[in-house]
């Protein structure tokens, strides 16, 4: 390796950006997974955009993939790119911006041809016109090389060998970082194990990629990230996505309960759909339905027949779901409704990701329809998320709308794999008996919960009918004054029992601590790491990430009213700061920003010292 | 699949199925004769009781569940079938049926509608069809004829309006009948007839409503000589009907005409088959019915035996576990690439 | 008259109560518009089952109308009942306890069959048992009467004539209050004049009802209450949805647009479309669709064409709305949604009323989705809230949530017609022009109100598109992480802009008064008369009703923090409450009940007084 | 009524009606064609460019109105009937397009559309048919194959599929048509007749995707030799088709049948009727397509004129104008029972 120095790091940050057709997806999943296998801590970023395969060479059909590596404990996939891979001209533009100073620039020399630098809007090579100074470039015809490796392989046309340049890439960024090649080789000849040919091709070119790095000697130094110290256990990989779909298997299985998953297919919760029709050996029934109001009606339906009824969707199908939500309020029966929130109002920014759900989850729905709202705050934490929805949900007899983001639907993160008695017990009973003198009163409640019991149709003795009318205890429907106002308010008092139920908030507080940090949802990791840095330098910080919306966490009240200051940093323009500010009367400040993508751990700092004040600012100095 | 006539067969009665409350409709409204006549074809199935659930929407008609003294849902509106269809596929021991007026069918529900048609869930749609809406005081629905005064239409409707059988037809359906809520015994027949169907049945009932649409289907009742209008399909008989079955039906260039026997010959008319596997003649059938008043068939127009969404979804996970073995959940939270941690 | 004394009132509660088919709705309705045409201040109440024609007999469809007639400016149709018309069992049973003690009871006694008096679940007969006792009672063969006085109408048969009874009980009562019978008579020769023998019949039984009173010396006394006095001018009668159906037809005509409304029937909404349906000759569209999705959508497409798009439902309707309601927030197109709230949550109580849609209004649809709310406070403020709401949504292109509710949508009260001087401008310009270096930008925005243009589809040169996905002020689909954050700001920017186009919020306020009593919508007319009953008592009382409740009145905040306490009633479990203490940080309290009717007032003062403590209370004595 | 061509004939050209926007669907994607062939046949309508509104919903067909230089709205998922029906009835000058897919318009979208046959609204619908999902990545569609293997059906689609031109005809469409995105002319020339039906015009397009189902029409193609399968419906012809013409349709018991021309005689082949008013043969002729692949009939099933919605609608208000003059708002506001306070 002649000249080459090992440089020791503490974590890097790696986006691979590329043509929507260039597989810049996989590449940069694939470079997670093995940096996680090799025991980093790791946190990724997915942004692609909207439309399927935009034109090539285009700036807006540039697709990425960012992946944060580390040797300690990551939340965020990073500000700023310590390294950019980038496969053409548009790829360059577009994230060149985000490169730090004296960072890792690689490009395919191959993509800057006349026509892409035309496309991609630059008028001279940037290549050569000085765009690049300031940082490491290193120029790799990668298009070239990939033929040159793939051409023996029978069975594989030139433009399919094209297509396996991404593995070149991830070949080149796995010997720069020291990734052991054999984890992804393995890797590679599972995945295309049903066409030998292309899995010859990923081969070859991912190895020439790696040689390359060690035989060109244009690199002056590669780099090392030692693995981060994780609590012990057995870890996988996971999207929010995916951990949501496993958190809902295993609550189901919990409960001793068939799975019922109706949705109708909309980003970023597709993939819930994906993920859960796989499972049809767990007797898990997924429905595709004609719409939303399909799916919540399904779901609810399933959820009557004595199933664990679900429903996912993102912002547009949670307003079309509503009405149907109401309805569950008034059956008072289990139901989980997912709202993987995305960039609104409308259609907004459908690939992208905020927080701009969660009054509507809370109010939006006619009438006083009071439910459980809690929020999920990382890939991972979907998992855990999904059972504490469910045991919710089935213990309360209610509909709960349980958030999470475009940004951890998709982006991915270690999990480390609970044995199942790790699990929450989850029990379920079903009405077998008549309950007042005789008869069955459907709206008959536990005295403690004030949940109404719940009956599986084909239990003789207890047919009764249930609807959205409103009803008195026995099921009758009432026009009844006062048995209206006992109703809606009895519905009130039975999800705001549920604080009982909950653990309280969790302060992390340094002592003397002027200003308190109260968050929910995806934000967790930029606040995680804003609070870190400040404190390494020297500001006390205290902070609070609520899962539990509604209702809040018994001890909130105490908990905000303790220090001078509140911040509350949100993806949208104040939502949950509302509902502090309405409970608590507290001035807390918001700190929001929408730009359809999770805050800046940098710029959550600076924010977090201008709220302190120029003197927080200053000792912090 | 659990089947939904396997349990011993218990008797029951009419008054079994009567739920403690007392009907709420107008005296003399149509949706009375249909309770009575699901009241009393359900006893004969041989079903539990308990293994029945009545959903239905909003409207007059979508009260039904509540007179029933079997499992209910008294919905929301235009979204029965999607109650049902999560009832059915999640329950398949259960007999479903559905309880909807023609706003909440074919208005906000007829998305709902149509689907449940293709998908062929194991379900039974009752369409009370009383081309108003009563529950809202009379406006015009989807049924409503062209030029019908009501109090949305001051002016006359200018809405050409569905034809439910057509329509239902259109979108694949399997069972299609349609009858008239004056004739008790062929109520009776067509209702008995989709209980047993295995997947959507749908039965439109020609409904009097006696505030905001008395004598909508006067053309075809006995009392005002109507039976001349009635075309009664019988499975493998031949089309005739008029007071001395002097009327028949041809099938001619595509469509369903009204012929005199006499001229055309009855071994010339068309005999009726439910179970074509292609829809066009109940199509053309179903065309009889001119926008307002006329001839008019009844009767069941197609019964075709499709699998059902529910068998289907079931042999499914069947087969997956028969192939992969009952799911393992340790197994797969652990499958794909792993590694430990010390 | 012999010994009939004459007793002056200033205000009498009457309540007509029958069976769904005895025509209560008619004979209540009618009793009021006489009082109003003889110059009483009127406040209406009808109250009728969800069921069309409930079984006769039953309580459940026991139908009623309740007046108050008044020589001042009443705002309740009053708390207690002064006299209550009874026509069967079923209504005496339902409604007695409502009558004050020594208040008048009129029966019909021929109501009082076995089979009602079972039907009602009377064990004995209250008009023997003791029941009654207190009560002035009076007797009446009604049925019978009204059969006597029409036997000679021909055409007419028994049923029929038996319907009439309606009319007898009218002018009972008509005389026992000194109404001129010659208004009632005009109105039914009108009214009836398709059929003459059942106007002869009503005619009849009307005048045997009048002067029955007169000729049958079973009254004591009879009672007058003298004119109110009222702002000068041309009045009629006229309900919450009558008003709004003209505010509407108003304001298209002083912005010179053509109306279109989009619907589905819902209760208590279907009456504007059937109010609307009629003015074909003012150009007026109306489009019943096939469900409120699609009435929205019609709506914002009308508007898209330049129309002024209306639609109008109550709160199931409003949920499923809600998706394209952020469309029109994403389009910045003028739409004016109505929701006339009713019972809930679900189907509730659909012909009840209550003000829980005042979050979803606000809150309800993902994204950051503002939009300007008002709400009408009265039946007649109908009428202005309509022209306010368009003025509003045409000059800052925007949809705009109008609440009212089910109660002022049914109930009547004197309007004193405007002339068309007194209306508001509403102009309304449209884009002709490119408005940036000769290129048409429709996102381009007025500095001021921050409106974007309108274009006429049509317009020559300014082709262009616009949709749900984010734009650029250019119109170009931006995934700009800026951009979108920048647009979702200017958004609120300019619904939080409306504060500065809209009256402060009127403080009508004793000085040293303690308590500020804030509300909104229908609860007006029962804070009017608490609050006046409570300065009857002597105590200051400060209190401001608001019509804007999105964005809020600028003085506000000043005005809340003013006083020590501060109070907020409302028909639902705290919204209002909700935003004001979020916005404010005063600790004010809710006065909150859902009984699916308004407050009465009599509960409110003493709710009030239960607020300010102790001390006020007793100062009140 | 203002006509929607009474503004002076403008010279136009295709290229006036490409927006400055560059379409952004994958290479190869057949929404090109059809692009292409309705910027070819507006200027040949004489209409000017600013009186034409493009809407759509979402998906990735619906991206349409953004590519063409008029006015257009991408509205929301599904509803684009209804802001296009909002849109035609305010304004009767426009000519008002619907572009949509099989999702939006069949699925989330299906009870507009079916209200949109029914009420004859002057507007004309694209429906790009791809069988698929495209924009949200290869689900399923209502229009997919049983058994089809897709992202939402590891284990094979479960729902029978809609026939489109079924359910339209089925919904009372005045207009059905049925083209392909490969054959260019064939496109224009239906999508020309679209454009002058006065009602809704429906126009199923046979659409590629080549990402998430690529091929599913090849055996349509001429390359695939898919030839043999077009039947090509035109007014007043004899339906004949196959390479050689040797294959034709009879009509035969209210079905649509394929014979050898030689075996039944050209004489008795069905001569292709647009304006049946009985639509029970043009619904015959869509049941040709079994769920898969086979003779498909294509071009014009059914044109029938019927007044339009919005002619209605505008000769009600004329009437009304006629008979009471327009409206006085003045009076208006003082009608009924008044009185006076001084
Ligand atoms: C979302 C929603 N929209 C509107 C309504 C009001 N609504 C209740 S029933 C009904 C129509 C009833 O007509 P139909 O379905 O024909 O039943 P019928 O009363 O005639 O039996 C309407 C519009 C509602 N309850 N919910
Ligand atoms: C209310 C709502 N639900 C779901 C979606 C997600 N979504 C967008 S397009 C689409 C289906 C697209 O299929 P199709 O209509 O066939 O159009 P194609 O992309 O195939 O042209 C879906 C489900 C959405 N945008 N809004
Ligand atoms: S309104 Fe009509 S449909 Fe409804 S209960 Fe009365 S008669 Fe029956
Ligand atoms: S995904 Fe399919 S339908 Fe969508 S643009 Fe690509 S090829 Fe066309
Ligand atoms: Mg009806
Ligand atoms: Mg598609």
């Amino acid at each position: 390796m002649g000249t080459v120095t090992v440089q020791e790091l503490d974590s890097v940050v790696i986006r691979f950006a590329g043509d929507s057709g260039d597989g810049m997806q996989l590449t940069g999943e694939r470079f997670g997974n093995v940096s996680g296998i090799l025991g980093n801590d790791i946190a990724t970023f997915p942004d692609f955009p909207a439309e399927i395969r935009a034109p090539a060479g285009t700036t807006y059909g540039v697709s990425a993939y960012q992946v944060q590596i580390a040797d300690y404990d990551v939340t965020t996939p990073g500000d700023t790119l310590d390294v950019l891979v980038a496969m053409n001209p548009a790829a360059l533009k577009v994230h060149l911006p985000d490169v730090v100073r004296g960072g890792i620039v690689i490009v395919n020399t191959d993509g800057f041809t006349q026509h892409n630098l035309d496309r991609a809007g630059y008028t001279s090579n940037p290549l050569e016109d000085g765009t690049l100074q300031g940082y490491r470039v290193y120029r790799i015809p990668m298009t070239t090389l990939t033929l040159e490796a793939v051409k023996e392989v029978e069975g594989i046309g030139k433009k399919e060998a094209e297509r396996s340049k991404n593995f070149f890439a991830l070949g080149v960024v796995s010997w720069l970082f020291g990734r052991n090649p054999e984890v992804t080789e393995e890797w590679i000849r599972q995945k295309f194990r049903s066409s030998p040919a292309v899995m010859e091709a990923n081969l070859k070119a991912f190895r020439a990629g790696y040689h390359y790095g060690e035989t060109a000697e244009i690199f002056e130094a590669v780099y090392r990230v030692k693995p981060a110290r994780l609590e012990p256990g057995l870890y996988r990989n996971i999207t929010g996505n995916q951990a949501m779909a496993l958190g809902l298997v295993a609550a189901a299985h919990q409960a001793r309960l068939t799975l019922y998953y109706a949705s109708y297919p909309i980003t970023p919760a597709s993939d819930l759909l994906h993920e859960l029709a796989r499972l049809k050996n767990f007797g898990v029934k997924t429905f595709q339905a004609e719409d939303e109001i399909a799916a919540a009606g399904a779901a609810l339906g399933a959820s009557y027949g004595g199933a664990l009824g679900v429903t996912g969707t993102s912002g547009p199908g949670l307003d079309l779901k509503q009405e149907t939500i109401g309805l569950a309020v008034m059956l008072e029966l289990p139901l989980v409704v997912i709202d993987n929130q995305r960039g609104g109002p409308s259609t907004g920014l459908p690939t992208k990701s905020e927080q701009t759900d969660l009054l509507t989850a809370l109010f939006g729905r006619h009438g006083e329809a009071p439910l459980p709202v809690i929020a999920a705050y990382s890939p991972a934490h979907c998992f855990w998320a999904a059972l504490e929805a469910v045991r919710i949900a089935l213990k309360y007899r209610t509909p709960l709308i349980l958030l999470s983001d475009g940004y951890i639907a998709n982006a991915s993160e270690p999990f480390r794999i609970p044995s199942l008695d790790e699990l929450p017990e989850i029990a379920v009973s079903f009405a077998s008996e008549p309950n007042r003198d005789g008869e069955f009163w459907p709206y008959l409640r536990d005295p403690e919960t004030l949940a109404r019991p719940w009956v599986l149709p084909g239990t003789p003795g207890l047919e009764h009918r249930v609807g959205g009318l409103e009803k008195d205890e026995r099921g009758r429907v009432s026009y009844d004054f006062a048995n209206h106002d006992r109703m809606v308010k009895t519905r009130a008092e039975k999800v705001r029992r549920i604080a009982r139920d909950i653990p309280p908030a969790r302060l992390d507080a340094d002592g003397g601590a002027e200003l308190l940090v109260v968050s929910w949802g995806s934000t967790w990791g930029s606040v995680a790491a804003a609070v870190r840095r400040l404190r390494e330098r020297g500001v006390r910080m205290a902070w609070t990430h609520l899962v539990h919306l509604n209702p809040l966490p018994p001890n909130l009240g105490e908990v905000v009213k303790s220090f001078p200051k509140v911040v509350v940093p949100e993806n949208n323009l104040g939502q949950l700061l509302k509902v502090i500010r309405a409970e608590y009367l507290v001035d807390a400040k918001g700190v929001n920003s929408v730009e359809g993508r999770p805050f800046r751990a940098s710029d959550l700092e600076e924010a977090f010292l201008e709220v302190l004040g120029e003197r927080a600012a200053e000792g912090a100095r | 699949m659990a089947d939904q006539v396997t349990k011993p067969a218990v008797q029951l009665s009419r008054k079994d199925f009567a739920s403690e409350v007392e009907p709420r409709w107008c005296p003399g409204c149509g949706d009375y004769p249909i309770l009575a006549a699901v009241q009393s074809v359900l006893p004969e199935l041989g079903i539990p009781r308990e293994n029945f659930v009545f959903v239905s929407g909003i409207g007059c008609s979508s009260r039904f569940p509540y007179y029933m003294n079997t499992y209910g849902v008294h919905g929301i509106h235009g979204r029965a079938p999607t109650l049902a269809t999560g009832i059915a596929t999640a329950r398949p021991d259960l007999q479903v049926w559905v309880a909807t007026g023609d706003g909440d069918a074919l208005s906000i529900g007829g998305n709902h509608f149509i689907h449940a048609m293709r998908r062929n869930v194991n379900i039974r749609i009752i369409l009370f069809n009383n081309r108003i809406y009563g529950l809202t005081k009379g406006q015009y629905s989807p049924t409503s004829e062209l030029g019908k005064i009501t109090k949305s239409s001051p002016f006359g409707v200018i809405d050409r309006p569905f034809n439910p059988v057509s329509l239902a037809l259109g979108a694949e359906a399997t069972f299609v009948a349609r009858t008239v809520d004056f004739d008790r015994q062929h109520m009776t027949e067509v209702l008995r007839r989709a209980a047993h169907h295995k997947g959507t049945a749908f039965v439109e009932v020609l409904q009097n409503c006696v505030v905001f649409n008395e004598g909508a289907y006067d053309f075809l009742t006995p009392r005002a000589g109507g039976l001349a209008y009635q075309i009664r399909l019988e499975h493998g008989k031949p089309v005739r009907f008029g007071p001395k079955g002097e009327k028949g039906i041809v099938i001619r260039g595509g469509r369903a005409e009204v012929v005199d026997v006499e001229e055309v010959g009855e071994e010339n008319l068309y005999v009726h088959d439910e179970t074509l596997e292609d829809p066009s003649v109940h199509f053309a059938l179903s065309r009889l019915t001119p926008d307002g008043a006329g001839p008019t068939a009844l009767g069941v127009f197609r019964a075709v035996r499709k699998p059902t969404y529910d068998e289907l979804m079931h042999s499914q996970i069947a087969a997956a576990q028969e192939k992969l073995g009952p799911g393992d959940l340790e197994r797969l939270l652990r499958s794909g690439e792993t590694w430990k941690v010390e």
